[in-house]
């Protein structure tokens, strides 16, 4: 009851929150100095085919009704046309983003999975050398920058020991399954094709390594320090007290209230994944929406960027809303306390 | 009494070895930066400098990272990288720490008014996007420049530090301390500077220094894609992507500066969970 | 009823942290009798939630350090016992109320859930439905209304004084036979501490257990123990049938400590007892409450005096008292 | 003599997600100079929401507050400085009421300055002669909160508050976080700082033992009700109010005579409704061991049953 409300009103703010993007990204893109009208029909146009584009395109509008006309296009499906890849920008986001929501989904559950994992094994070994290694470990990867990671798996994996490809998400000499959900692993174990869910696997593995290192060992070190700090808690040796015993304490009493700032932490660490999607896909040749974003930012494609930060704004609030479930899910603190007065 | 202050703080902050190793590698890339006509073996080469014969040298001991595809000197190139990216954290945070922490006062102080839905509500609108997202969007709608990074990169990290400073200034604004000097009748200025903003500056200071090392690897990104320092000016990333091309035969020309970026942002992670811990045991 | 069933001897505990060690507990020495209600009375951080956390066996380890001192259970060395036997003592043996029911409660977990792990380890029970009848009956007989409901609560969702009552039925979810109830109601209202209080006379009246009630008031240990310990900064400074204590208290500490509390004649307040507790850290040579003690002698900067039976219900750790009958 | 504050039929409603929270209903009292009027209730009573009303840090939502005759409702925003500086308060948690990051000497200086009280030459000497107030060495003035004891902070709040030599003192559970050997010592200075200054106190606090030392008259709090009023002697040796009488009896004491001033007992029972569902008639109604058929339908109201002492309970007024 109190947990439907609780969604509820998170949905809501995150509707508002989008809107409120929309609102920034489109006044940034209206910063482009020069004429988006000029600049479409090249400057061997008549002004007169330019004011025509103007009118077409409401910009001898003020700006709140230039705003108005893109939001209700864009509520229509239409954001408008792509200079760089010359068709619509919607049947863009269409082909490319599967391919960076797999990466960024494989990436994810990577960073959760074995994140949890080696915080767990460094809490249990709390100061001896397993905890150590693991901590130096987690220093050295979170400051190495993603894209360092990406050429250093490239030199090593990829070119001197080629277990795994480093180019596309396909090899060449395997055919493509056939387009369902547009995510390739999921496509091909749809239509039942092995040898192309395996080679999509591979493929997957190195951009996903280097997208998630980062945030893993961040993950590793906030549940190791939580694992910690709630070992000293009084529930804990209250458990004890009561005779539950020690594996159940650990297991159980120690680990579910501990998990809980590891997942809070997910969001944050999934923005940065996002973020340096950017430049992975390109070092990867990935044909996602990430490496078309970057292509359209060097061409000044407005139209396409304003779309490519919006699709990827709503990627992220999605992924913090379920984030926040979960936690709400595991912390009856949050689902069943209002806050205010 | 100073000096002993000072004594006991390197005492403590030295018993964690890590955290030395962090203020080591941070004074080492300063003095680099600071010195790099000096410390450089070829100060010329980080220009516009060409010499084809000596082109794609691996490491040796005239050019201990290498060289480049215009034949000049990896190493020399990246010690001063580190001044463009050494500038970029500071430039960066000095616009960012005071806008953030000020509005993050405000709203903190003045909350459930208007002023603290205004301000928190701007500041979720732009931790809605992830930063680099954003910050890539803005300089490539700009002219792509050192100075256009660092504005774009300014524009998506105060919020960060809106968010902290709310957090903690909405529970000291209930402190006792502070509504005894609202009872007093001191002024907001005296109660938001006085008696709020010194408790969260060791918060502040530590997140800083941590986030020197963002603020350049975000730096780095943006010039990895051609939006940052331009050549021939060497920048970290703008190095790190130009090497990426040829990348199996002449290894070193990336990832030398990739590890570059890594020492630098390891050197302010470290130094930074070192002076948290030392400002938690002053406190505990 | 004369049975010994708790005995601790000179127990040291300390506490390492940064650039040395907290000695806290200097030399604790204290008995319960099968069936007994013991209280041990002292101010904040004079080391009496340690001493119980240690008879527990879960004192954490580190920072706590056992320097020295023996804990026997119904003649069982506690301080040797394995994990396991560990266990087994906490399910049948002996267990413990926390100071703060909101800090012992899972935050996470429901109370059901918590109350029937309690349940299905200590009686070693498997099936569900009786486990889950135990619980209710549990829940019953700390006076919970509801308890169907309970079960399903979290413990947010609880006031203090219902949270007491179920960290109650969390210790005495199987049979024991001693009870430490570490400041229990403290954090309530005077009119709800005084419904807890009574839970627990009746509970241990009830299931013939023992009980060390551990409070800093002193008109709750007068009000509901048969025989009393004063605690001073990690040591026993004096012991003595209740009564007997607040007739005739020895301690020059006891007796400021009484002096201090108000009193519903209306006597006027006392003027307190100069100075702090002592740093642990480095923690007074000789009697600890000598810097403190308006008749402190040469002796007490020196020696550490030693409970000294000045009649057989009365013994007291002051040279005050034991240099007359040397 | 002329009354330093009057409270009339103060109110105070929170409106919270879950309800309507009637925090404070109706209460209504006098302080005199050189008087402590003891406010006790349990938690929920609403004792400390009538404090923060009087300091202005919560807006009433009806009723009037009167300090030296003047009209003192609006929030401590809209009050002059004078007024700031003749009504004071210390609070509850010494270790939050200093600024850990401030010394004693510069949380001493802030009301010197801001009232502009002593002449910037002799904030030193004042900031001493207030340490010497509260009987702590002037050396306390370059030590930072961390390094005192719970009741040091304790005398540093109380010397603060003394700085604009106030007429009245709010003193919110100034001692309930402290042990009774501390406790003691903070009273017997307030005591003696209230005879030397003619200092009216507003002392909250839920421990009654000690407003039977300390306080001239005592009022009892209930769910935002004031139960009973009465001088401190009358309300200890005659009691009326069942509620009163049950919490004198819940009380434990150090002796036996404090035992035999103690009235008969009354087991206390049930819990304390919360205040946004409160129950009708008699709020004390469902604890009450004394209930009739009246309480659950009708609140009473509040009778002066002798000069001086008032009750809120049908059995009373009905049986006098």
């Amino acid at each position: 009851m109190h947990f439907s409300r609780y969604i509820v009103r998170r949905l809501g703010y995150s509707i508002f929150v989008l809107i409120g993007l929309s609102i920034v990204v489109f006044i940034i893109a209206r910063l482009v100095p020069g004429d988006p009208a000029r600049a479409a029909l090249g400057p061997r146009a008549t002004q007169e085919a330019v004011e025509a584009l103007r009118a077409k395109l409401h910009l001898d509008k003020p700006i709140y009704v230039q705003y108005f006309f893109w939001l209700r296009s864009v509520f229509q499906g239409d954001f408008g046309e792509s200079l760089y890849t010359r068709r619509p920008v919607v049947e863009d986001i269409k082909e490319f983003l599967p391919a960076t929501l797999e990466l960024a989904l494989f990436a994810g559950l990577f960073m959760a999975v074995f994140g949890l994992l080696l915080g767990i094994v460094s809490a249990r070994y709390a100061n001896t050398w397993v905890d150590n290694c693991i901590r130096v470990l987690a220093y050295i990867g979170i400051a190495t920058p993603a894209f360092v990671v990406a050429i250093i798996l490239i030199l090593l994996f990829g070119m001197y020991y080629e277990v795994f490809p480093t180019i596309g998400r396909l090899s060449p000499g395997i055919a493509a399954p056939p387009r369902f959900t547009g995510l390739m692993t999921l496509d091909s174990l749809l239509s039942g094709n092995w040898r192309a869910f395996f080679d999509a696997l591979k493929h997957l593995f190195l951009p996903a390594l280097s997208l998630s290192l980062g945030g893993l060992f961040q993950e590793a070190r906030i549940t190791r320090a939580s694992m910690l700090e709630n070992a000293k808690r009084d529930f804990v040796s209250a458990a004890r007290a009561y005779g539950i015993p020690e594996r159940v304490v650990v297991s159980k009493y120690l680990f579910k209230p501990s998990i809980i700032p590891t997942v809070s932490i997910l969001g944050l660490d999934f923005a940065s994944l996002i973020g340096n999607a950017f430049l992975v896909e390109l070092l990867f040749n990935w044909p996602g929406l990430s490496r078309y974003g970057i292509n359209v930012m060097l061409r000044k494609d407005i139209e396409a960027i304003v779309a490519v930060v919006m699709v990827l704004g709503v990627v992220f609030t999605v992924v913090n809303i379920l984030v926040d479930l979960v936690v709400a899910y595991l912390d009856p603190r949050i689902r069943l306390v209002e806050r205010g007065e | 009494m100073r000096r002993t202050r000072l004594g006991r703080w390197w005492y403590k902050f030295s018993r964690n070895p890590l955290s030395v190793v962090g203020l080591v590698i941070v004074a080492f890339i300063v003095f680099c930066a600071i010195f790099a006509p000096w410390v450089a073996p070829y100060p010329e080469h980080a220009g516009p400098y060409v010499n084809y014969g000596e082109a794609n040298k691996p490491p040796s001991l005239t050019h201990p990272f290498g060289t480049d595809v215009f034949g000049r000197d990896v190493l020399s190139r990246v010690f001063f990288a580190f001044r463009s990216s050494l500038l970029m954290g500071v430039v960066v945070l000095a616009i960012v720490v005071p806008v953030g922490v000020t509005l993050g006062l405000l709203a903190g102080y003045f909350k459930e008014s208007w002023i603290d839905i205004l301000i928190m509500r701007i500041t979720d609108i732009f931790l809605s996007v992830p930063p680099l997202i954003l910050a890539l969007a803005i300089t490539s709608v700009l002219k792509p420049n050192l100075t256009n990074a660092m504005i774009a990169v300014s524009v998506m990290w105060w919020p960060w530090y809106t968010r902290l400073v709310y957090g903690m200034a909405t529970s000291l604004r209930n402190e006792y301390f502070v509504q005894s000097a609202e009872l007093i009748g001191a002024s907001k200025f005296h109660i938001l500077f006085r008696e709020i903003l010194p408790n969260c500056v060791s918060t502040i200071l530590t997140k800083m220094t941590l986030d020197m090392g963002w603020v350049i690897l975000i730096g780095a990104a943006l010039s990895f894609v051609g939006l940052g320092e331009q050549p021939p000016k060497p920048a970290l990333g703008t190095m790190v992507a130009d090497g990426a091309k040829y990348l199996p035969e002449y290894w070193w020309i990336s990832v030398f500066p990739g590890l570059a970026i890594m020492l630098i942002v390891l050197g302010f992670n470290l130094l930074g969970d070192g002076i948290g811990d030392l400002f938690s045991l002053e406190e505990a | 009823m004369q049975d010994v069933l708790l005995d601790v001897q000179d127990l040291v505990v300390h506490f390492r942290v940064y650039g040395g060690y907290l000695k806290v507990l200097d030399g604790v020495t204290l008995q319960v009798r099968s069936q007994e209600r013991v209280g041990l009375v002292g101010e904040t951080g004079c080391g009496k939630t340690t001493t119980m956390k240690t008879i527990m066996g879960i004192l954490p380890q580190p920072p706590g350090v056992i320097r020295g001192g023996r804990i026997f259970f119904r003649g069982q060395n506690v301080l040797a016992m394995r994990p396991q036997e560990l266990e087994r003592l906490r399910r049948s043996g002996i267990s413990m109320i926390f100071q703060d029911p909101t800090a012992a409660l899972n935050p996470v977990f429901t109370i059901g859930e918590q109350l029937e792990d309690a349940i299905r380890y200590a009686l070693g029970r498997t099936d569900h439905a009786s486990i889950r009848e135990r619980a209710i009956e549990t829940l019953r007989s700390v006076a919970l209304p509801d308890p169907l409901r309970i079960l399903e609560s979290y413990p947010v969702q609880l006031s203090g004084g219902m949270r007491q009552r179920v960290c109650i039925a969390l210790a005495l979810a199987s049979p024991k036979e001693l009870l430490i109830a570490d400041e229990p109601g403290t954090s309530l209202d005077v009119t709800i501490q005084d419904q807890i209080l009574r839970l627990i006379h009746r509970l241990a009246e009830d299931r013939k257990m023992a009980v060390i009630l551990i409070s800093h008031s002193l008109g709750v240990i007068r009000e509901w123990t048969e025989r009393v310990y004063v605690m001073y900064a990690g040591t026993i400074v004096e012991e003595a049938v209740t009564q007997e204590l607040f007739a005739q208290p020895l301690h020059p500490y006891t007796k400021a400590l009484i002096a201090c509390v108000p009193k519903l004649t209306g006597e006027g307040i006392a003027e307190g007892i100069p100075g702090r507790i002592p740093d642990y850290f480095e923690p007074p040579s000789g009697c600890r409450f000598h810097p403190r003690c308006p008749y402190a002698l040469d002796i007490c900067r020196k020696e550490k005096p030693k409970l000294f039976a000045v009649c057989e219900n009365h013994r007291v750790a002051c040279f005050l008292f034991g240099e007359e009958n040397r | 003599m002329k009354e330093l504050l009057m409270v009339e039929n103060l109110q105070k409603f929170f409106t919270t997600s879950r309800g309507v929270v009637k925090a404070v209903h109706r209460v209504s009292f006098a302080i005199y100079p050189g008087e402590t009027f003891g406010l006790v209730g349990e938690s929920g009573s609403g004792k400390s929401t009538v404090a923060y009303m009087v300091m202005g840090m919560y807006r009433p939502t009806a009723g009037r507050i009167l300090f030296k005759g003047q009209d003192i409702t609006m929030p401590h925003t809209r009050r002059p400085l004078a007024l700031k500086k003749d009504l004071q308060i210390v609070f509850q948690d010494p270790g939050s009421s200093l600024n850990p990051r401030r010394s004693i000497g510069e949380i001493l200086e802030l009301p010197l300055r801001v009232h502009r009280l002593v002449d910037t030459r002799r904030i030193r000497e004042r900031i001493e002669e207030l340490l010497s107030i509260v009987e702590l060495p002037p050396e306390y003035a370059e030590k930072y909160p961390r390094a005192l004891g719970g009741g040091e902070k304790q005398m540093v709040a109380i010397a603060r508050a003394l700085s604009t030599e106030p007429s009245l003192l709010v003193l919110d559970e100034p001692t309930s976080a402290l042990d009774v050997s501390i406790q003691a010592k903070i009273i017997s200075t307030l005591v003696r700082i209230q005879r030397e200054r003619n200092l009216g106190y507003l002392f909250i606090t839920h421990d009654l033992s000690l407003m039977r030392n300390i306080a001239h008259r005592v009022a009892i709090m209930y769910l935002g009700r004031i139960m009973e009023l009465a001088s401190a002697r009358v309300f200890f040796e005659k009691p009326l109010h069942p509620y009163t009488k049950m919490l004198l009896s819940s009380i434990p004491v150090v002796s036996e005579e404090e035992e035999k001033l103690k009235p008969a007992r009354v087991f206390s029972t049930g819990e304390i409704p919360s205040p946004i569902d409160l129950p009708p008639g008699c709020v004390f109604h469902p604890r009450c061991p004394e209930v009739r058929e009246v309480c659950r339908e009708r609140e009473p109201e509040m009778v002066e049953v002798e000069p001086g002492h008032l009750v809120r309970c049908h059995a009373v007024s009905s049986g006098s």
